[in-house]
């Protein structure tokens, strides 16, 4: 058994037109257990950035926590919210940091940048940064995910038509993943607004 | 850069030794190469990466920048070989500042190779440096373990004797920037082509004295083959939605003044 | 007599006192005032900008405030003293406030921060070859427990809650005044108000700018629970400081 | 899923008697003795060698089924999602095996395992009542299966099934598996999501339960158990064997049974936060 | 093998835990109290390794009792539940402490909490929780009868229930058990099963 | 008596091309009459390029440590059930480790005929058998077997290695089955045909839809999927015949 599938996840971030979103399943379990399905392995930085973090779950809470700390003090010193570029370097470098006794987490940072340009990067569990312009997936069932977005993604899709094509591939990659699923949240953020939603799935 | 950080490995080991597989770490696959020609140094790389058999990244960059001079193609440990340039660059960065001149290949070289062996081979990078100084065109070899070539042609990576056999049949001293360049894009293709852990488009990067040229997917090779006739397309609502909760960003509570753009640090 | 027994922060002169803490807080009277007031509704901070320069760009980043921070979501400060001194204590505080929601996940109780600051000022006072922070602070901010809350900590570790009071240039002036016109039902409308008129009376000038002033308060919004902390812009401060610059031209006026 | 009658191997030697149970189990690969149908790799430790090779291959392994007896005859419910490792290889495993219209078994383990064995057992079942005129009983039924599960001890069969009928001495349920246990019981409940089923069926269950209510609680422990266990899900069937037969009573989708349960969220105890 | 199960309703949280100590394959003592109370409306539950159990729960008490005497105020049962976390987590770095938890507590500010935790430092906060295999039987029941607006004596009753299942179930039970409630009033015992053999 | 119109495919080779042999000759034999016997084992491995026959199941041990009879050489294949016809599609590229040994290896084994009346249900009960026959020392193939039914319906059956079956209305298995297979469930799934009371559980769409889905399908997983390229082979079963249509997909 992988690391990876002691506690289970799926992850999705997918760039629009002018708007980006990311979307994580909604179980907490140990192995084959499901304890909780309002567990999700998304963290909000900022209004326009978000962290998904897919792998061991103490790990996740571990580092959401650091990243949580690190973020806040950025914004207390530079008076501002940090972009979400800088961010993505700022978790490959902590992640690097562990090279040889590395967290089991591999996130995924979805957010707009600069003239609300959306930023989407992923990476492995040392921090080697994959940007992409299209998705970015993570979790017990990559494959999954990764068949799906490259079916159904297409570029430049407003934020609604963003939502139903990341909810359809999170859902339809979770129902064969035994370890990810039991429901999932989905959150939009555009220029003016953040939109969260949570969907009906399969619980079992 | 600061140290590693050891903290987890003993808790790691520990949670092996119960059984579970730590995960695999994303690779370059990767088929990079450097050649010699008349005026400088082409060095080539193409742009897959891959966790497992699956590919991560279909457009990534290897060639990686080291000096203004002197760049790096990287195989390996994608995290690794990213990591190891960047530290080098910088380093290089405030030798310029301190020295005010122009960095050495060798330098570069040196720094790599001490890096890579002090960590006995486990920050797995294979590197192909090339750049040209005031003593002319360099190209090394530098293995993870910290071992150095010098060479007119190298390759590295899971491609390395597919692109090495294109060298060893078509290299010849003293060739023209035309003619290096389309060699080692025939040496790239050759990994793409047959390693399947190499694939996608060729990235070039020609360094001649006082000139750099970086050719990001010369070569680009990407377009799918099929385009859908009938494309999936969800009408709003397919999904069903439980709860719903939307926040406009005008209405956030912290009221501080926006950065000006002087202030921002890209 | 002094001289022997403050070459060192640690000695203390024979008739107790220790003359390094002294001095600095010496230096605290000659910077601006900051004054702090705590209404039943929120807590507001101002205090006096000393423009040195017509040339100073007062939008560029760390002179853009000079005497009010952020430390954490729910609480603020307002420093007077040496700025340098206090960007090394601002930073303390900050690192102390995110240690204790790293451990916690909750936010740092304001008593508990600002005595995590002065556990480490009193320090500078005993240690040898260390001299005490030039700074005074004031911190505004509200946690779960006691509501709204407004302390003052001095150079040598000491710290006390308030609820109004004044540092640095003429706070004695400023004390005296908050402590005829302070009453605790006060709510923030007025409050800002009387904070700026209080601030007033510290100044030379005898017109308030918006350039010279700062003016920041922590509030609750009740509906979502979030504490508010909010600088005043120069929009913000003009009507206030108007009001107050006409008061006193009456006052004027009257007198003569 | 295909009938059994097709099965046409078991027709190309028919003059085979029932009499030996290592006789029948060659019947359906068309040759003589068990052991010596199944060709065996020439390794020194065939023990590691089958582990390795299941880490290869991977069969299914997680399921629930239970069944119980109560006034009203036999109830058997399962689910029906295979896996290998965490895929999902199928939401749709016919986990009853339809032996004869008297007989119903489950399928928990290696699917291809029980598949085989039940399909087999099918054909001796068939072959005992051509040769004798009788409808086989539950009792003898298991016991054909168990004594082809012992011959294969320790080669790394994996099953564990639940054999359920209705004979002339009334209602009948066993369990056997590939260790070659078989015992009779009341309530039974096989795989890994067991456990959870236990919990829900025990506190349910009475033996003068109506029909109805004893439908509800088979399907009732199936779906808790499809909610808490990873690799079950998929749709909850439930058998009802009287003496007139078997009859299927319900197929129903756990993605729909769980919100007919529970309509809001907040009614489920795993929703002990808000997520938004 | 241990048995901890912890349930939050409206009003109050409810926690079950064997009572056996176990060496090797003796049960050494059979009324062991494995819910610590951490203060007057907090209680620790440990399941694990006896050694690590106890050290653990020790020193998670001295840090909490020796913070509300420093700052003359109470921790919530989160700041509680995230500070053991954060303890156990650092811990793995080094030596593990092989201990699962629930914590549970009733503040008035956010009323009854129930938090579950693995030697991992995984943390969740959860209506029902266990941990041990006797949870496994327990955990399915309880999604069936839990309900948000449980009075006190039914949330005994299906505590009860989940205790005899897993006596009824379960090969290696444990004989005894101790049932606590937390509530506005604090916490307190309301109920001992025994086993007429151990009592 | 003729074999029936049906195709199958292994997902990987060489231990499934050699299963597809010993499978057709045992068909062929059904057919003509001849009982079954047990095939002797022989596995097929792959190495460096050349494909080699290695005896060494058969010659007694190997004492090489990390020996194994088994290598996986990649590849994918989907069918797809209609209402009145039945698609099959394969990858060609068949590889080891990093290296590709042939791009153009079909992975089909094909019965052409007219004769359409077999029951579907025979064919899938036998491979069945013939595959739990080896359950000890498994073929290392994932199977499909697809065709059209007694009805002129589109049926697949899928296989796990030992013989596990089911008839469903799609299939994906081999390298690239985590890649299209939820794509194939969000497209076509339908009610379980478990359901009581029943629900039509096969969705059928179009032909030349269900073609286009499954070019996709393959084109979208030789993106990720290293050992997915090359060329993609559809077999497209109607009661017309069967139909051969090719796509090119990438070759890196």
């Amino acid at each position: 058994m992988s690391i990876f599938e002691y506690n289970g996840s799926a992850i999705i971030g997918m760039a629009g037109k002018e708007c980006v979103a990311i979307g994580s399943d909604l179980r907490f379990g140990v192995q084959f257990q499901t304890l909780a399905t309002d567990y999700q392995k998304i963290y909000r930085i900022h209004d326009k950035l978000y962290l998904g973090l897919a792998g061991l779950g103490t790990d996740a809470q571990t580092l959401a926590a650091r990243f949580k700390f690190k973020h806040n003090m950025y914004k207390l010193r530079e008076e501002r919210d940090i972009r979400p570029s800088t961010f993505g370097q700022l978790v490959s470098s902590t992640l690097y940091e562990k090279r040889f006794g590395p967290y089991f987490c591999s996130p995924v940072v979805a957010g707009l940048d600069k003239d609300n340009v959306p930023y989407l990067c992923g990476m492995d569990t040392i921090g080697a940064i994959e940007t992409a312009k299209d998705f970015m997936v993570a979790g017990t069932a990559p494959d999954s995910l990764y068949g799906m977005c490259e079916s159904m993604f297409r570029p430049d899709l407003e934020p609604e038509e963003l939502f139903e094509v990341l909810s359809q591939c999170l859902l339809a990659g979770t129902d064969r993943d035994a370890l990810s699923g039991w429901g999932a949240i989905v959150h939009v953020i555009t220029k003016d607004k953040t939109n969260s939603r949570t969907l009906k799935g399969r619980m079992d | 850069m600061a140290g590693f950080n050891f903290d987890l490995c003993k808790r790691n080991s520990f949670l092996e030794s119960k059984g579970v597989k730590a995960p695999g770490y994303t690779k370059t696959g990767t088929t990079i190469a450097g050649v010699i020609f008349k005026d400088g140094v082409v060095l080539g790389a193409d742009t897959r990466s891959t966790a497992g058999s699956t590919v991560a990244d279909k457009n990534c960059e290897k060639i990686h920048f080291i000096a203004p001079n002197i760049y790096c193609c990287g195989a390996g440990t994608a995290a690794d070989t990213e990591n190891v340039t960047g530290m080098v660059a910088s380093q290089l960065d405030l030798h310029r500042y301190a020295t005010g001149r122009e960095s050495r290949v060798v330098t570069a070289m040196t720094l790599l190779k001490s890096h890579l062996f002090r960590y006995q081979g486990h920050v797995s990078a294979a590197l192909v440096l090339g750049g040209v100084d005031f003593r002319g065109p360099h190209l090394f070899t530098v293995y993870p373990h910290g071992s150095t070539d010098s060479l007119p042609y190298c390759t590295m990576g899971s491609g390395s004797l597919a692109a090495m056999a294109v060298f060893e049949s078509g290299y010849k001293d003293n060739m023209s920037r035309d003619e290096a360049v389309s060699l080692v894009d025939r040496a790239i293709q050759a990994g793409i082509w047959n390693d399947l852990g190499s694939g996608s488009n060729v990235d070039i990067c020609i360094i001649t004295k006082g000139k750099v040229d970086y050719l990001r997917n010369y070569k680009y090779f990407m377009d799918k083959t099929y385009v859908r006739k009938f494309p999936v397309c969800y009408p709003p609502g397919t999904t069903t939605v439980v709860r719903e909760k939307m926040v406009a960003l005008k209405d956030v509570d912290v009221i501080e003044g926006e950065a000006s753009e002087a202030m921002v640090i890209d | 007599m002094a001289r022997r027994y403050d070459s060192r922060t640690t000695i203390f002169s024979p008739e107790g006192r220790l003359y390094q803490v002294e001095y600095a807080m010496e230096a605290i009277s000659n910077a601006g005032a900051a004054i702090g007031l705590r209404a039943v509704d929120g807590v507001v901070l101002a205090a006096e900008k000393k423009i040195t320069s017509k040339l100073l760009d007062t939008n560029a980043v760390g002179v853009r405030r000079e005497k009010m921070y952020k430390l954490d979501d729910h609480v603020a400060c307002a420093v007077a003293g040496i700025t340098a001194d206090a960007n090394i204590l601002i930073n303390t505080c900050r690192l102390a406030a995110q240690r204790y929601t790293l451990t916690y996940q909750e936010p740092i109780p304001v008593e508990q921060l600002v005595r995590a600051l002065c556990d480490n000022k009193q320090g500078y006072t005993q240690y040898g070859g260390l001299r005490p922070f030039g700074v005074s602070l004031l911190y505004a901010g509200w946690d779960d427990d006691r509501q709204f809350q407004l302390y003052q900590s001095d150079p040598s570790g000491n710290y006390g809650g308030w609820k109004a009071t004044a540092i640095g240039g003429n706070h004695a002036a400023a004390q005296n005044l908050l402590k005829q016109e302070y009453k605790d039902d006060i709510t923030m409308t007025d409050a800002v108000k009387l904070i700026v008129k209080v601030l007033s009376k510290t100044m030379d000038s005898t017109t308030l700018t918006p350039d010279k002033v700062e003016l920041s308060t922590i509030m609750r919004n009740e509906e979502t629970g979030r504490v508010v902390y909010k600088v005043y812009d120069e929009a913000d401060l003009k009507p206030l400081l108007d009001a107050v610059n006409e008061e006193k031209e009456k006052d004027k006026e009257k007198e003569s | 899923m295909v009938g059994l009658g097709l099965d046409l191997s078991v027709l190309e030697n028919p003059s085979k008697s029932a009499a030996t149970d290592a006789q029948l189990d060659g019947l359906s690969v068309g040759v003589d003795l068990g052991m010596q149908s199944f060709p065996l790799p020439q390794v020194h430790d065939l023990d590691s060698f089958e582990r390795e090779v299941m880490e290869y291959v991977k069969p299914s392994h997680g399921t629930t089924t239970l069944g119980f007896i109560f006034q009203g005859g036999v109830i058997m419910a399962v689910d029906s999602r295979a896996s290998m490792g965490s895929y999902i290889s199928s939401q749709t495993v016919k986990k009853v095996i339809e032996i004869n219209p008297f007989l119903l078994g489950t399928m928990a383990g290696g699917a291809a395992d029980c598949q085989f064995w039940l399909r087999n057992l099918g054909t001796q079942c068939r072959l005992y009542e051509l040769n004798t005129g009788k409808r086989i009983t539950v009792r003898a039924a298991s016991k054909l299966l168990a004594n082809t599960m012992y011959s294969y001890k320790g080669m790394g069969l994996s099953m564990g099934t639940m054999v359920a009928g209705w004979d002339a001495t009334g209602p009948g349920l066993y369990y056997v598996d590939s260790d070659g246990q078989r015992t009779k019981g009341q309530v039974f409940s096989v795989g890994s999501g067991s456990l959870y089923a236990y919990g829900v069926l025990d506190q349910g269950y009475k033996w003068d339960l109506d029909v109805e209510t004893a439908v509800e609680l088979g399907r009732r422990a199936i779906y808790h158990a499809t909610f808490r266990d990873a690799v079950s899900g998929g749709t909850v069937s439930v058998y009802h064997v009287t003496e007139k037969g078997w009859t299927k009573i319900s197929g129903t989708d756990v993605g729909e049974l769980h919100y007919e349960y529970y309509d809001n969220p907040e009614k489920h105890p795993c929703n002990g936060t808000q997520p938004i | 093998m241990e048995y901890l199960m912890g349930m939050r309703c409206n009003d109050f949280v409810m926690l079950a835990c064997d009572t056996t100590a176990v060496q090797q394959i003796i049960t050494i003592k059979h009324d062991e109290d494995k819910l610590i109370p951490i203060d007057s409306h907090k209680l620790m539950g440990v399941a694990g390794e006896p050694g690590d159990r106890v050290q653990f729960s020790e020193f998670i008490l001295a840090n909490i009792r020796l913070y509300a005497a420093r700052n003359n105020r109470e921790l919530s049962t989160s700041a509680t539940a995230h500070f053991t976390r954060g303890e156990l987590a650092t811990a793995l770095r080094k030596r593990p402490y092989m201990a699962n938890l629930l914590i549970a507590g009733f503040d008035k500010a956010g009323g009854p909490s129930l938090y579950w935790m693995d030697y991992l430092a995984t943390m969740h906060k959860m209506n029902i929780a266990g941990t041990g295999y006797g949870s496994y039987f327990v955990l399915s029941m309880f999604d069936k009868l839990w309900r948000k607006d449980l009075n006190e004596s039914e949330a005994l009753d299906l505590m009860l229930k989940g205790i005899d299942e897993v006596k009824k179930r379960l090969v290696v039970a444990p004989p005894s058990y101790v049932i606590k409630i937390i509530d506005a009033n604090g916490t307190r015992t309301i109920k001992t099963v025994t086993d007429p053999a151990v009592a | 008596m003729e074999p029936p119109t049906h195709c199958r495919a292994g997902a990987t080779l060489p231990s499934g091309q050699e299963f597809l042999q010993s499978f057709q000759h045992r068909i062929a034999r059904a057919f003509a009459g001849d009982t079954f016997e047990p095939i002797p084992l022989r596995c097929q491995m792959a190495g460096a390029g050349v494909q080699q026959p290695h005896a060494g199941a058969q010659a007694g041990p190997r004492v090489h440590a990390n020996w194994s009879p088994y290598d996986d050489n990649g590849g994918t294949c989907v069918a797809v059930a209609g209402n009145d016809y039945c698609i099959i599609a394969a990858s060609t590229r068949m590889s080891s480790g990093y290296a590709i040994l042939t791009r153009r290896s079909s992975k089909f084994l094909k019965f052409s005929d007219k004769c359409l009346i077999a029951s579907a249900g025979f064919q899938a009960d036998l491979l069945g058998n013939t595959l739990y026959y080896k359950r000890f020392f498994p073929y290392y193939a994932w199977n499909l077997c697809a065709g059209l039914d007694e009805e002129g319906k589109g049926a697949v059956y899928t296989y796990d290695p030992v013989g596990s079956f089911e008839r469903v209305g799609y299939s994906c298995q081999g390298s690239g089955k985590d890649l299209i297979q939820p794509v194939l469930d969000n497209q076509l799934r339908a009610a379980s045909p478990l359901l009581l009371p029943a629900k039509n559980w096969m969705s059928s769409l179009p032909l030349d839809q269900a073609v286009d889905l499954v070019k996709d399908a393959f084109v979208s997983a030789g993106e990720r999927d290293i050992y997915t390229g090359d060329w993609v082979e559809l077999l497209i079963v109607t009661k017309g015949g069967i139909r051969r249509e090719e796509l090119e997909l990438k070759k890196d």
